[in-house]
């Protein structure tokens, strides 16, 4: 259809925005509150604290089935949810146990490996990462060379990840790895492991990145000895999983609750910040480009809802929502890095360590857009490129 | 609470489909344009129209219709703009006939009769040479006489005022600072002049001159002399908001042929469709068409809810739409190749259509103009309520 | 280098510069100047005036060497020319005859050829098209199918080409045709003949375009024989002089001493439009758009001078400057078809016709202007697309 | 009539290019701004460029300089900016020096004493945190005392400034109407207080407070009290036009380093290189180059003439440099995929340096106001004329 047919709205869906609303306002308390509007980085304990809160309320795993443990959340209740903690400027959610390895296992998993794991990310008492790409791998994902060979009830494990988010601070890694490098396919003989971070022979390396901050990682393994009882459902049937995961990480990426948060960041920033000796928030030209970054999110948004009314979105609606939602994220960052190139783009990378109490040079916000900016570089790439997702479409959905 | 349902909705998308794609299309849309008679769209159609209930969508229930939405007429205007039909319906139906819904009284209603019926044409007036896409500059007098008015002014061209039987003309009651009304006046009037010509894309109108034109006191809807420029704005943006619909169909509709047509063909020994320039080109088409789709049914649940950012819904749309439909149109005769330059394929014809709809009723630009003027407003005040709120 | 080299300026040039300017404004007169202005279809006679003026004069083929009948002009004088002529909007310099074919008729041809043909062109005596393009081949020039098969001493030709401009004006037609369809490459086997139009069994059919102008033509052969005398250089070996010309061609189609005039044009019909009541040229919006399009001509026109400057233009400046080129001539006339939105984009293309007294709708100039961009739509598609060009800069100078 | 020939220039180049080919690029440039100490670049590359020539380029031969004109200082800060050099060279020569010769008097030009040998940085200080890219908003005052000014106020943050040995500072002479005047401040003076920081991309600068900084009557450029904000505008020019400079550099570089990282990387079994959409970003962001070079050429030669348009040419060349280095950057990025990101790689610092380069002196949207604002001044005037020049 061309136009499509409007989707009924539920109102007891406000009374849950309100409470996720209030549940933000009343558990972020002022020091957390102050470091997370200044971008600053979050200390791990703060990170932890809140996430265990929202364990306690069942809400960091409400898009589980009851079944799980979960809430049974609709899509739209766990897409409000996203919307507020999202606007609040919550921490990060971070997806690694509560909607990557947590659905797989639950999924796939035996019953050992569900009771084992399962309540600890419900109550964010293990820290996961994310095992999947490789120095050589980028976009070709399959192409991935880290080994599992089987030794009695062990796997030993050798080789390399990269881009590994918060494997510093991760108690567990979910890995993709090589168990029969002769397979016809490079996307068969792939199986997927769970893997103590604890275990002898891994090492963690930070990769710092453009913002100069450590959120990635590079993970060497070597001879890492790894339980058999930690492979998730059948040997050499890992990409199966990893392919299951990828459609649930897609939607997620496009972060839309974080974008309003922004605007008004933005807004603020024009209002305080002279050109001339008047506000920037005077200035047609940024005046037109506040306008059309809100009708660009206004449109993001109305996507996404229709995405979610779908029930599943497709394939476009999902490539489409993150090819746009990335280049929004980056508009928004651009348009604030371009009101501090009025104070001449100063960078106090160091102003980004909560408690820093130097000279400031600027607005006291700038190190953390700044590094918002540089670090969203990534959003480009990182969950598939907008040049990859393009390819999806082409070949997935235009039949080219 | 919508007068159809979903499962109505998608009935009516279906007929109205099938109508237009076995009934028109480019080749029927040229035949018709370039008609050396007056009308330059299909009777015959407008009769079919009238037939399938279409014309009476939005209209009363005492005045034959059905009492849709903007959204039921959008499903309609959308599957006739992929098919390029020519015929006049959103300035009969949303502007002339809303127009008269919205303001006229019980008595004046009468002037629907014959609408759903496909018996009346209605037309709008309301630009003119001075006022580009303002909304707010009129500068055609109507002078009150003994039993009515005297209308004088000129119009600027409006798509489907040559075919008018009734139209509707905005014009100050007095003088140059009186209040804006709307007059209802017959195509035939004596002292009415119209200039009728085609627009880029075929599609007919006409400016017009008033010279004098005398209308009974009962003319002017409302019957009152309040300003009507709030309810002329509002119902140009919900005229806007049609014309998009009528852009996504179009432009959904390019998207498609040129697919299709990259996929058989070749050069340099491989078929179009398999150089990843070209196909990301396609990927992109598609996704202004979703963008827009996305926009447009927000802005239209928005005006069928009466909700308070309506207008601002259709604005956006509007702009969003008119961008998109500048990117599709014009990388759709760009993948044609020379091909589509030619007025024997129908990309061209899309192009044309789509450059038209971009401009009607104001641009991407102009809309962004009042959004930004918006900010304006939204900038005098202090930003910490925004943090609070976002 | 980074930094180019400034070329020393000749202060002679600026006397020719005004030579030109002073001949267009005294040769053209009110009845031509105003349809030319009005953009309306010039009368082949008119056109055909102005042209055989120039060539009285040497300059339709001043940039000739004096061997060939030339004025032997430096590439900055035949600059300068294009530019004043242009910048008059004078009748269009058909390239056929004094650029494409001329060139290589005296390049290639016999003593004979060049007697024969030679002097119509540098007087305009004989109007010339271009058979190259047809209808299966697009961007894939090579790919041609009209055949040409030696007879005794002819050559019969059959097939079809396509997008032929002024072909229903033009004496002669310069053809590529398929000499040899066993050669082992398509590049191969492919001659260069001259034709005469009246030569039986050659029918031409008028091609309308979007702007519903008759431009250009198809162009088919039904067993047309031409005499082999009318073969260029050697048989099979036409693709070499069409490189040859199709280098020519590709400097020449940016036009930029026109977009000077499309932005006075422009200026013009803002000054005269009103919005609101006041001219549109007091409109931020708009004036911002003029500040970029002059900008953008501006650079175009320096990216020109050093492709100049360096004597034959590098591939990168040739292929730069007609995406360039081809973009900002659609952004301006695209610019002037917002500001005629506002007078609701009539379009009356029997406006076009000279002498045509109709009741207007809008601007005078609106049909003209409509037109060309409806027409110029195709610059960034004919002369090898934008596309192309860019496989050109990919694979000839970063080796991709 | 230019101080260099074509073949001094192209050695110039030829020798610059070498040297910071050979002794520079990204990981000297991250050594040396993340070094402990103050300075954050090379005092012995400045002693080399001291060494060559360079630092003297524009000087007066007085002051052991070769007169050249600001085409020649670009061709080596193009090259510096091709290798990320870190020294703090547009700050002083274009901008510092610039000011003492163009509006010091006879004794003042002593102030460059020891430029040219490197013995001497000289800073400049102008924009305020109310400024923006404004250039006339100057709030901070010179009051005038027995033997000279006290110079209270605040100074944004300015690159090189928290190393300059000399500093040229604006303030207003009197009062808050009173007129702009530059003063020569040393880097020591009592009552100057730096906050030195680095910029986004690692170059440091620094930000200033001026409580009651005393200096002599001399101090004051020129030693009159005309107005200075015309000739600040002109400085400020040049020194935008050097920045482009630098950035044309970084970004042909940047252009070269995607390139051959796509030649040699592989996914999907082929290399990078041969995917087309790849292809033709790469070629966009060399037609970037290209069109850079070529408005910074006209800029150039229109500055180094003295001709009418230098302005408006300075004011171009800086809108389209600093677009075209938003795409090669963003691009450079992007083409390297998540290896883009990390800090180990040059492209990021590629990335960064335009980011800053972009802003400084004004970007691109405000220069494009600029050259609007001068179409404000035309359209005043009739169409007319213009058409009949064009």
């Amino acid at each position: 259809m061309f136009i499509n047919a409007a989707a009924p709205r539920d109102p007891n869906l406000e009374k849950f925005r309100m409470e996720v609303r209030e549940f933000c306002q009343t558990e972020i308390g002022p020091e957390m509150r102050r470091i997370l509007d200044l971008g600053q980085h979050l200390p791990k304990d703060m990170h932890d604290g809140w996430l265990k809160a929202l364990g306690r309320k069942g809400w960091l795993t409400g898009h589980w089935a009851k079944e799980h443990g979960g809430l049974g959340w609709t899509p739209e209740e766990s897409a409000i949810f996203r919307d507020e903690t999202d606007g609040a400027a919550a921490p990060w959610l971070a997806p690694f146990g509560v909607t990557m390895v947590g659905p797989v296992i639950y999924t796939f998993g035996t019953p050992e490996q569900k009771a084992r794991h399962l309540p600890g990310i419900r109550k964010n008492d293990v820290w996961w990462c994310q095992g999947y790409s490789e120095p050589g791998s980028g976009s070709d994902l399959a192409s991935l060379k880290t080994r599992a060979v089987r030794d009695g009830d062990d796997y030993v494990v050798n080789g390399q990840k990269i881009w590994t988010t918060l494997a510093h601070w991760a108690d567990w890694i979910f890995c993709l790895v090589r168990t029969d490098p002769d397979a016809p396919k490079k996307q068969q003989g792939i199986s997927f492991l769970l893997i103590d971070m604890k275990t002898p022979g891994i090492t963690v390396r930070p990769l710092i990145t453009l913002d100069l901050g450590h959120h990635l990682n590079e993970v060497f393994f070597e001879d890492v000895r790894v339980p058999a009882e930690n492979l998730i459902g059948e040997e050499n049937k890992g990409w199966d999983y990893a392919k299951f995961l990828l459609a649930h990480e897609r939607v997620g990426v496009a972060e839309i609750g974080k974008f309003g948060r922004y605007l008004a960041q933005l807004r603020k920033l024009l209002g305080e910040t002279r050109e001339g000796g008047r506000p920037l928030s005077e200035d047609p030209g940024f005046r037109r480009r506040l306008a059309e970054l809100e009708m660009n999110l206004s449109t993001l948004k109305a996507m996404h809802a229709d995405a979610l009314a779908q029930g599943t979105p497709g394939l476009i609606s999902a490539a489409a929502l993150k090819i746009r939602g990335s280049e929004l994220q980056q508009a928004i960052l651009q348009t604030m890095t371009d009101v501090l190139g009025r104070h001449g783009l100063a960078y106090q990378a160091d102003a980004l360590m909560a408690g820093w109490n130097g000279e400031l040079v600027g607005p006291e916000e700038s190190a953390g857009i700044l590094a918002e900016h540089l670090h969203r570089r990534a959003a480009t790439i990182y969950g598939g490129s907008s040049e990859i997702q393009r390819n999806i479409i082409a070949k997935g959905a235009l039949g080219l | 609470m919508p007068a159809f349902s979903s499962e109505e909705r998608q009935l009516l998308h279906d007929s109205a489909t099938e109508y237009f794609a076995d009934r028109y299309g480019p080749e029927r849309a040229l035949a018709l344009t370039r008609d050396d008679g007056p009308d330059g769209f299909g009777r015959a159609e407008w009769k079919s129209y009238a037939e399938l209930g279409w014309l009476g969508l939005m209209l009363p229930e005492d005045a034959g219709g059905s009492e849709g939405g903007l959204t039921e007429a959008a499903i309609l205007f959308a599957a006739a703009g992929a098919e390029l039909a020519a015929e006049p319906l959103i300035p009969c139906l949303v502007l002339g006939a809303g127009a008269v819904t919205g303001l006229g009284t019980e008595a004046q209603q009468a002037a629907l009769e014959g609408v759903a019926e496909g018996e009346k044409i209605l037309g709008f007036l309301h630009y003119e040479p001075g006022s580009g896409f303002a909304r707010d500059h009129v500068e055609t007098i109507a002078r009150p006489t003994a039993d009515g008015y005297a209308l004088t002014g000129d119009k600027a061209f409006s798509a489907g005022a040559h075919a008018a039987d009734l139209l509707v003309v905005s014009a100050r009651i007095g003088g140059p600072d009186g209040p804006v009304g709307l007059f209802l006046v017959p195509g035939d009037a004596g002292g009415l002049h119209r200039v009728p010509a085609p627009a880029l894309d075929g599609r007919r109108g006409a400016a017009a001159t008033l010279d004098g034109v005398a209308v009974s006191a009962d003319a002017l809807l409302g019957g009152t002399t309040d300003d009507r420029l709030a309810a002329i704005d509002r119902l140009l943006d919900r005229a806007a908001l049609a014309v998009c619909a009528d852009m996504l169909g179009a432009m959904t509709k390019a998207s498609e042929i040129t697919t299709d047509y990259l996929k058989t063909r070749e050069q340099f020994g491989q078929k179009l469709s398999s150089f990843q320039v070209l196909q990301h080109r396609l990927v992109d088409m598609r996704i202004c068409c979703e963008e827009s789709r996305a926009a447009i049914h927000a802005a239209l649940t928005a005006q069928d809810e009466n909700a308070p950012d309506a207008a601002i819904a259709a604005w956006r749309a509007k702009a969003e739409t008119a961008r998109a439909a500048r990117f599709v149109g014009g990388q759709g005769v760009q993948l044609h190749g020379g091909m589509g330059m030619t007025d024997d394929l129908g990309i061209g014809h899309y192009y044309k259509r789509l450059s038209v709809n971009e401009a009607l009723f104001g641009d991407a630009a102009w809309h962004i103009d009042r959004l930004a003027a918006r900010e304006d407003a939204r900038a005098a005040q202090p930003a910490a309520p925004e943090m609070a709120g976002a």
